[in-house]
């Protein structure tokens, strides 16, 4: 009882802060409510028994990739769109093609019949881990995704000092021939 | 001697083509040109040098003839063709006189092309005809023939378009190639039909057996058809190479290239080559009665015809083109009573007599300047005798006046001719009438260039000169050909030394074709030949003698293509017709066939931009509308699946 | 090894040519030093016999059980092929040093992909691998029409590539659920699938891999792309197209359609019609053209028309016949589009209306010109002529019909060809050629020892077939015995043949019965080798 | 009254709906990237609460997948937050319908 009156608190939150997304005018504070979107949903993982997934969500997109996006919205001042109306003619197309898909898929959701595992729901930080990392023969092998993704962030993040720096690059050598 | 090898004679020549051509080629940067004295040297020597080789082998050939294989040029395992060398009494002949007149050709070049700047080229062509021509009558297979054969066609392209400068000169190599090659279509054809009968087998001796099994065995009637296809075949090949009806017409043209080409290649040698293959073959034509029927035929007209049209010529050479085709008419009606041996001794004969005349004609020509017209010429006995002598005497013999070399052959053919079944007689009065024609077109060139008065003005009339020794020597040698070669085979004074030899390739053929001989007197059959060149003689000099009038040309020369029009009677409109169907066909093709298929083309391609531009009407261009759209496809899609997977 | 390098070494020599420094003529050096290099592999692998080498698996088609492998393997006709391809790419990158001064590296690695893109078509025994050269030998070629190309060069490239690309379509569905449906990818294996399958569904595929070959040979109704690519392409670009790629459509039409599918009579006949109506078309064509390069063009699809045609004579003297014209005719058009180019580079012009009384002035380079144009004519003695008397044969044992078109079309051939050589050489000059466009002293030999190599095949075409391998020679080996037999004369052969002509009626009625046993008596045999079918057909028909 | 399973898997689908609105119907580049990003993580709760519906090992499944949509999702930002960078420079302007170079 208690978790219900949890999850539709943090719920109304998430979505009222979604809608805030959606509706607002400047970036900035797009930005901002969906950090707090992101933190209610963080909370609602917490929840359901997956605290790890939380505090990863915390860390990561509420941390970092929220913050990297704000702090370029702030470094780009000028992307305030103001002139630009927040819907055109093309929302017309949009809300209700992505409201007959909602409605579809809720539909499809609501026929089906499915109900939480007690034990599952539960869960335990360890048994999440101790699954991730196992090494031992037999596992699933998570670690070596694990490790594919660290790879992977280290390409991202070297792709992207590459694609700023070139230009940083390209400047300076110009005015050295100047 | 004899154990020498046999390809060391078109050997021969090939190196100097080699050498010659290395020669023209590497002065070609020069201002120059190559020394003349080495050039020469080198072009008369290598021929001499066949010469010699031929010599050598006749002197010494057994009598059933020589045969060596050089090596395989083709062996696909079903067929199967070797290069190899037959060097048999046919062969003998041919050769010899192939090489010694060519020898002496190439002598008289060197005067006649003495300063020119092709000299090196011009010398490499005549001596890569040689090799094509030894090729020609020295193999030992219809195929290795039929290299020489194209090769000689293609030397003759190459000399009569020698100075490629003036296009009509190409024009008329063109028209020389091309209709050789309609003649060469026929060549490759009856090859292949024999071939399928024969097991593909193309080489002389096999299908020689083949042949003669194929007559002993009494149902030869199911092969004759395939038979006289191949022969009709074979005789489309001769009449292209040898200028008979219908093939006739690039002859006249062909007097465009040198003089000496003409005298070599357009008259003595070349042009007999079809006389030589039917002869080759005479086994096989033998068999075939309706073939050879077509083919006396062909000669009668060709003679008849040839002769007519050379009354109406006024271009020295023209007129000897046309006595050409007129004398080779008669070799022809000569095979096609199976008188192979006969035809070939006109052959002989005539090579001397008609390449004496052409060198008579370019030393005219060269002394007069280029000058072709005879209404130009006249009364050049005085001025040139030596030339006026030779061309006299080659005369006699073309005509047939006794004691002359044509007389012996001419007369030969017309008694075989005579002697031949019913029609017989038919065949030899025509044969007659144009014997008389003969001797006044022959006449009239002879009066209209040595009698009279020059009429081709005082300017020309000091120019005029004797030609050098090396022309006037070559010329001196043919004429004593012109006169003594006929009695190889005198038949009259018991002399029969020509067919003797001949005998071991032609003979068994001829007699069984000719089996009922019918008996005449020869010395009445002579005495009417000799009674029709002296008719001939007279109603020229009653035409053109004295001094008469002669019209001087309206036009001061007339170009080839032009003359050519004029008198080769009708046979150049016929090709012309078939030109123009060509043309039309190719016309038809390009304008019509291509433009259709280019339109389907055309349809296609557009038919597949109007759909990508009907396609890109759906692109709107816009990122978020494209996002949205694709939105709608998810959810019909979402909808389709749940519909479908039950869940609705 | 040897095959490896033929085709994975182009490449890399590219990548050196683009690795090379300076203007153009370090690129030259190195592109020339290793198509030369390639050239000495060619006639090593044509000595050589037979070679394979082993299969490496590659990856395995969507859909289907079948792994593709990199499986490269050679017999006379690949190894003839390769050579032609590899002289030509030779020759060309030596006649572009004159052409293409400036963009020279690009060239020359444009021309060394294309090379190891067509050593590939030629030398791969996976069917997949065969496609994937295949198509692959349109990039490069279409990119150097693009860039090298004449005034029309963009529409010229763009039609080529699309017409290519989409006539091969069909062929790659078709590849597709032929290898997926069988699960197995080499030639052997394909025909023998393809006796289980469906007729129906058979003869729709193998029409639709005919088609792939028909547009890149070209034959007739497919040629549209043809006369504007060769003449836009530069001249040594048009060497080898019509010398090398044209040819992977006549080997595709026999090592990947004859040797796989048993073809309906109807097909077979419908192949031969437009085979000769190629020829004929195109000597018709290039007797109107005004264009030299085009001329070349439509004389060479006559050619390969006339190839086509022999081939589906299906007679025993069809392969070597087809192999030394292909190899013939591959020489002498390829020595003439080179002549050709150094023509429109003195006198900035391709038309013959602007050409003409080059000989004066450029003595070395007619004398080349005239005896490619002599050479090319067929005249006996060289190579052309041995394929063409042979190719001629073999019709005479379909018809005499078809030989009297081909006969047709030799004459023609003649036509057009003094009429170009007339056209650019003789005659009066009246401008002046450009001096330093003049025929350099290496291409002009190049080109010579390309002539000399038509005379040399044509004395001895023993060179050609002789190191006739196993594959290709089966056909030829079971029809020898029946042939010899014929070749003795006595009178019971005789007998035979008017026995055979007495029966020649029923032999007429019995014809669709034994043309019948003829398609179906491969199914029994086990073909361990491509030609393997043909072979069979080819002896069915002796024995009948 | 309990928590059900279904009511995270409509909180997930509401919020995705709206991630998918905000990132067609915007036109500010930083929205489009900040829908995406919603989307993400209403994927990721429906994945969780999904994955509560299994019973031992394979719940675990269910939560690992986030984890490496975080990642990815991370990665993703880093690169397209730089593009957006690099374009701004270039166009000055953050509306999506002014990019149009390769419009076709």
């Amino acid at each position: 009882m208690l978790a219900l009156v949890y999850f539709i608190i943090l719920a109304v939150i998430a979505v009222g802060a979604a809608l805030c997304v959606l509706l607002s005018k400047h970036p900035l504070y797009g930005a901002l409510s969906l950090i707090v979107s992101m933190l209610s949903l963080a909370g609602i993982y917490g929840l359901l028994g997956s605290p790890f997934i939380g505090v990863v969500q915390v860390m990561v997109y509420a941390g970092a990739i929220m913050m990297l996006l704000t702090f370029v919205i702030m470094v780009l001042n000028s992307a305030k769109d103001g002139n630009t109306p927040r819907f055109d003619k093309v929302s017309l197309f949009v809300f209700p093609a992505v409201i007959a898909l909602a409605g579809l898929l809720g539909f499809a959701l609501v026929s089906v019949p499915f109900g939480f595992n007690a034990e599952a729901v539960r869960g335990s930080v360890a048994f999440t881990s101790s699954t991730l990392f196992n090494v031992e023969e037999g596992s699933r092998g998570y670690f070596i995704l694990f490790e594919a993704i660290g790879v992977l962030l280290l390409s991202a993040m070297a792709a992207a000092i590459l694609m700023a720096k070139r230009r940083i690059g390209y400047t300076a050598s110009e005015k050295e021939e100047n | 001697m004899t154990n020498l090898p046999l390809w060391l004679i078109p050997l021969f020549p090939l190196i100097g083509t080699i050498a010659l051509a290395a020669i023209s080629l590497a002065s070609s940067g020069s201002k120059k040109g190559p020394s003349e004295g080495l050039t020469g040297g080198l072009a008369v020597l290598f021929p001499a040098l066949a010469f010699v080789a031929v010599v050598a082998f006749a002197a010494n050939m057994p009598v059933e003839g020589i045969q060596q294989t050089l090596c395989n040029w083709m062996d696909i395992g079903s067929f199967r063709a070797d290069i190899g060398f037959l060097f048999d009494p046919l062969s003998r002949i041919m050769l010899l006189f192939v090489t010694g007149i060519g020898t002496l050709i190439a002598i008289y070049s060197l005067g006649y092309m003495h300063g020119d700047r092709g000299f090196a080229r011009f010398f490499a062509y005549i001596n890569l005809f040689l090799f094509s021509m030894i090729v020609l009558v020295l193999s030992d297979s219809l195929l290795l023939t039929f290299l020489g054969w194209e090769g000689v066609g293609l030397c003759s392209y190459l000399l009569i378009g020698f100075w490629n400068a003036d296009l009509n000169n190409c024009k008329a190599a063109n028209k020389a190639f091309i209709v050789n090659r309609v003649g060469d279509i026929g060549f490759i054809l009856g090859m292949l039909c024999l071939a399928m009968v024969s097991g593909d087998l193309l080489n002389y001796a096999g299908l020689n057996a083949f042949l003669k099994d194929a007559a002993n065995v009494e149902v030869i009637k199911l092969l004759l058809p395939i038979f006289s296809l191949a022969g009709i075949l074979f005789f489309v090949g001769c009449t292209g190479k040898s200028a008979q009806i219908p093939l006739l017409t690039w002859l006249p043209d062909a007097m465009a290239g040198p003089t000496p080409v003409s005298a070599l290649i357009h008259a003595a040698t070349m042009v007999t080559s079809g006389v030589y293959l039917m002869a080759r073959l005479s086994n096989l034509f033998v068999l075939i009665p309706g073939v050879m029927t077509i083919v006396v035929f062909v000669g009668l007209l060709t003679a008849f015809w040839a002769a007519i049209a050379g009354l109406f010529q006024n271009d020295i050479k023209k007129v000897l083109a046309y006595s050409t085709i007129s004398q080779l008419g008669y070799m022809f009606m000569a095979a096609g009573v199976a008188a192979f041996d006969a035809s070939i001794f006109h052959v002989f004969t005539h090579a001397f007599f008609k390449a004496a005349l052409f060198l008579g004609a370019g030393a005219v020509i060269h002394s007069l300047a280029g000058e072709q017209d005879m209404r130009r010429m006249g009364g050049l006995l005085k001025k040139t005798p030596v030339t006026a002598c030779v061309m006299i005497f080659a005369f006699f013999a073309i005509i047939g006046f006794p004691g002359f070399a044509g007389f012996w052959s001419k007369d030969l053919i017309l008694e075989r001719l005579y002697t031949f079944g019913d029609v017989g007689p038919i065949y030899y009065g025509i044969a007659l009438l144009t014997a008389i024609i003969t001797a006044i077109y022959m006449g009239r060139l002879i009066i209209l260039t040595f009698f009279g008065k020059f009429r081709g003005g005082e300017e020309l009339e000091k120019h005029v000169h004797e030609a050098p020794a090396s022309m006037l020597v070559p010329m001196v040698v043919l004429a004593v050909g012109a006169v003594f070669s006929g009695y190889m085979w005198a038949d009259m004074l018991g002399m029969t030394c020509f067919r003797d030899m001949l005998a071991p390739v032609v003979g068994s053929a001829q007699e069984a074709f000719r089996a009922a001989e019918v008996h005449v007197n020869p010395m009445m059959l002579a005495c009417l030949g000799t009674a029709a060149a002296v008719i001939g003689m007279v109603i020229a000099w009653i035409a053109y003698g004295g001094n008469k009038h002669i019209p001087a040309p309206r036009v001061a020369y007339p170009s080839d293509g032009v003359q050519a029009t004029t008198w080769t009677l009708f046979f150049d409109y016929v090709h012309a017709i078939f030109i123009l169907l060509v043309n039309v066909l190719a016309w038809i093709v390009d304008k019509c066939v291509n433009q259709l298929v280019m339109f389907v083309q055309w349809i296609i391609g557009a038919i597949a931009v109007l759909l990508g531009d009907f396609a890109s009407g759906f692109q709107v261009r816009k990122v978020r509308l494209q996002l949205c759209l694709s939105l709608v496809g998810v959810v019909v899609l979402t909808a389709l699946v749940f519909i479908y997977g039950g869940i609705i | 090894m040897l095959l490896h390098i033929l085709v994975l070494a182009p490449f890399v020599a590219a990548l050196l040519v683009a690795l090379a420094g300076g203007k153009g003529v370090a690129a030259s050096k190195i592109a020339i030093f290793f198509s030369a290099i390639f050239a000495a592999l060619s006639v090593v692998l044509i000595a050589g016999g037979d070679l394979n080498a082993a299969p490496i698996d590659w990856f395995k088609l969507p859909g289907s059980e079948a792994s593709v492998k990199y499986w490269l393997a050679s017999n006379t006709l690949s190894a003839w092929m390769v050579f032609l391809s590899t002289v030509l790419t030779l020759v060309a990158l030596i006649s572009a040093r004159s052409t293409i001064k400036c963009e020279y590296k690009n060239f020359a690695i444009g021309m060394l992909v294309l090379l190891g893109t067509l050593n590939g078509s030629f030398l791969s025994m996976d069917a997949v691998l065969f496609f994937f050269f295949f198509e692959a030998m349109v990039i490069p070629a279409a990119v150097l029409i693009a860039s090298y190309g004449g005034a029309n060069r963009k529409s010229a490239a763009m039609n080529f590539a699309i017409y290519t690309l989409v006539g091969s379509a069909p062929m790659c569905i078709a590849l597709w659920y032929l290898v997926a449906s069988s699960g197995v990818t080499t030639a052997a294996d394909l025909f023998n699938y393809v006796q289980t399958m469906d007729p129906g569904m058979q003869s729709c595929i193998a029409i639709a891999f005919l088609i792939a070959f028909l547009v890149k040979t070209p034959i007739f109704p497919f040629h549209g792309w043809q006369a504007a690519t060769y003449a836009e392409a530069p001249a040594a670009l048009s060497a080898i197209l019509t010398g090398a790629m044209s040819k992977v459509g006549v080997y595709g039409i026999l090592v990947w359609v004859l040797a796989i599918f048993n073809l309906s009579e109807k097909t077979l006949a419908v192949m031969l019609v437009l085979g000769l109506v190629t020829a004929v078309y195109g000597a018709l064509m290039a007797l109107r053209g005004q264009d030299v390069k085009k001329i070349l063009a439509f004389s060479s699809m006559g050619h390969l028309g006339l190839a086509v045609a022999g081939i589906f004579t299906f007679s025993p003297k069809m392969l070597p016949a087809v192999l030394v014209l292909l190899v013939g005719h591959g020489l002498s058009a390829g020595a003439l589009f080179f002549l050709s180019g150094t023509a429109e580079r003195m006198t900035g012009s391709r038309e013959l209306s602007a050409m003409g009384g080059l000989t004066k002035v450029a003595p070395v380079f007619s004398f080349l010109f005239g005896a490619a144009g002599v050479l090319a004519l067929a005249v006996p003695g060289t190579a052309g002529f041995v394929g063409e008397f042979l190719v001629l044969m073999s019709l005479w044992d379909v018809g005499p019909i078809p030989t009297l078109v081909g006969g047709f079309c030799l004459i023609l051939s003649a036509g057009y060809m003094l009429r170009m050589i007339q056209g650019v050489l003789f005659g009066k000059r009246e401008t002046a050629i450009v001096e330093e466009a003049r025929i350099s002293p290496l291409e002009g030999s190049a080109i010579g020892v390309l002539l000399a190599l038509i005379l040399v095949f044509g004395f001895h075409p023993a060179f050609i077939y002789e190191v006739r391998s196993t594959v290709v020679d089966t056909a030829v080996e079971q029809a020898a015995p029946a042939a010899e037999e014929s070749a003795e004369l006595n009178d019971e052969e005789v007998k035979a043949l008017i026995d055979k002509m007495l029966a020649e009626e029923e032999a007429a009625a019995e014809k669709t019965d034994a043309a019948e046993q003829a398609t179906a008596e491969p199914a029994v045999e086990t073909a361990p080798v491509a030609a393997e079918p043909v072979a069979a057909t080819a002896t069915a028909e002796e024995a009948k | 009254m309990e928590l059900q399973a279904i009511y995270v898997q409509i909180l997930a689908l509401v919020l995705f709906s709206i991630g998918i609105l905000t990132a067609i119907s915007r036109r500010n580049m930083f929205f489009v990237l900040m829908g995406v990003e919603l989307a993400l993580n209403a994927v990721n709760l429906s994945f969780i609460g999904f994955s509560k519906t299994f019973a031992g090992d394979l719940s675990v499944a269910g939560q690992i997948v986030p984890l490496f949509t975080i990642a990815v999702a991370a990665a993703e930002a880093c690169v397209g937050l730089a593009m957006v960078i690099l374009i701004f420079r270039n166009q000055e302007s953050v509306d999506t319908d002014n990019y149009s170079g390769m419009k076709g």
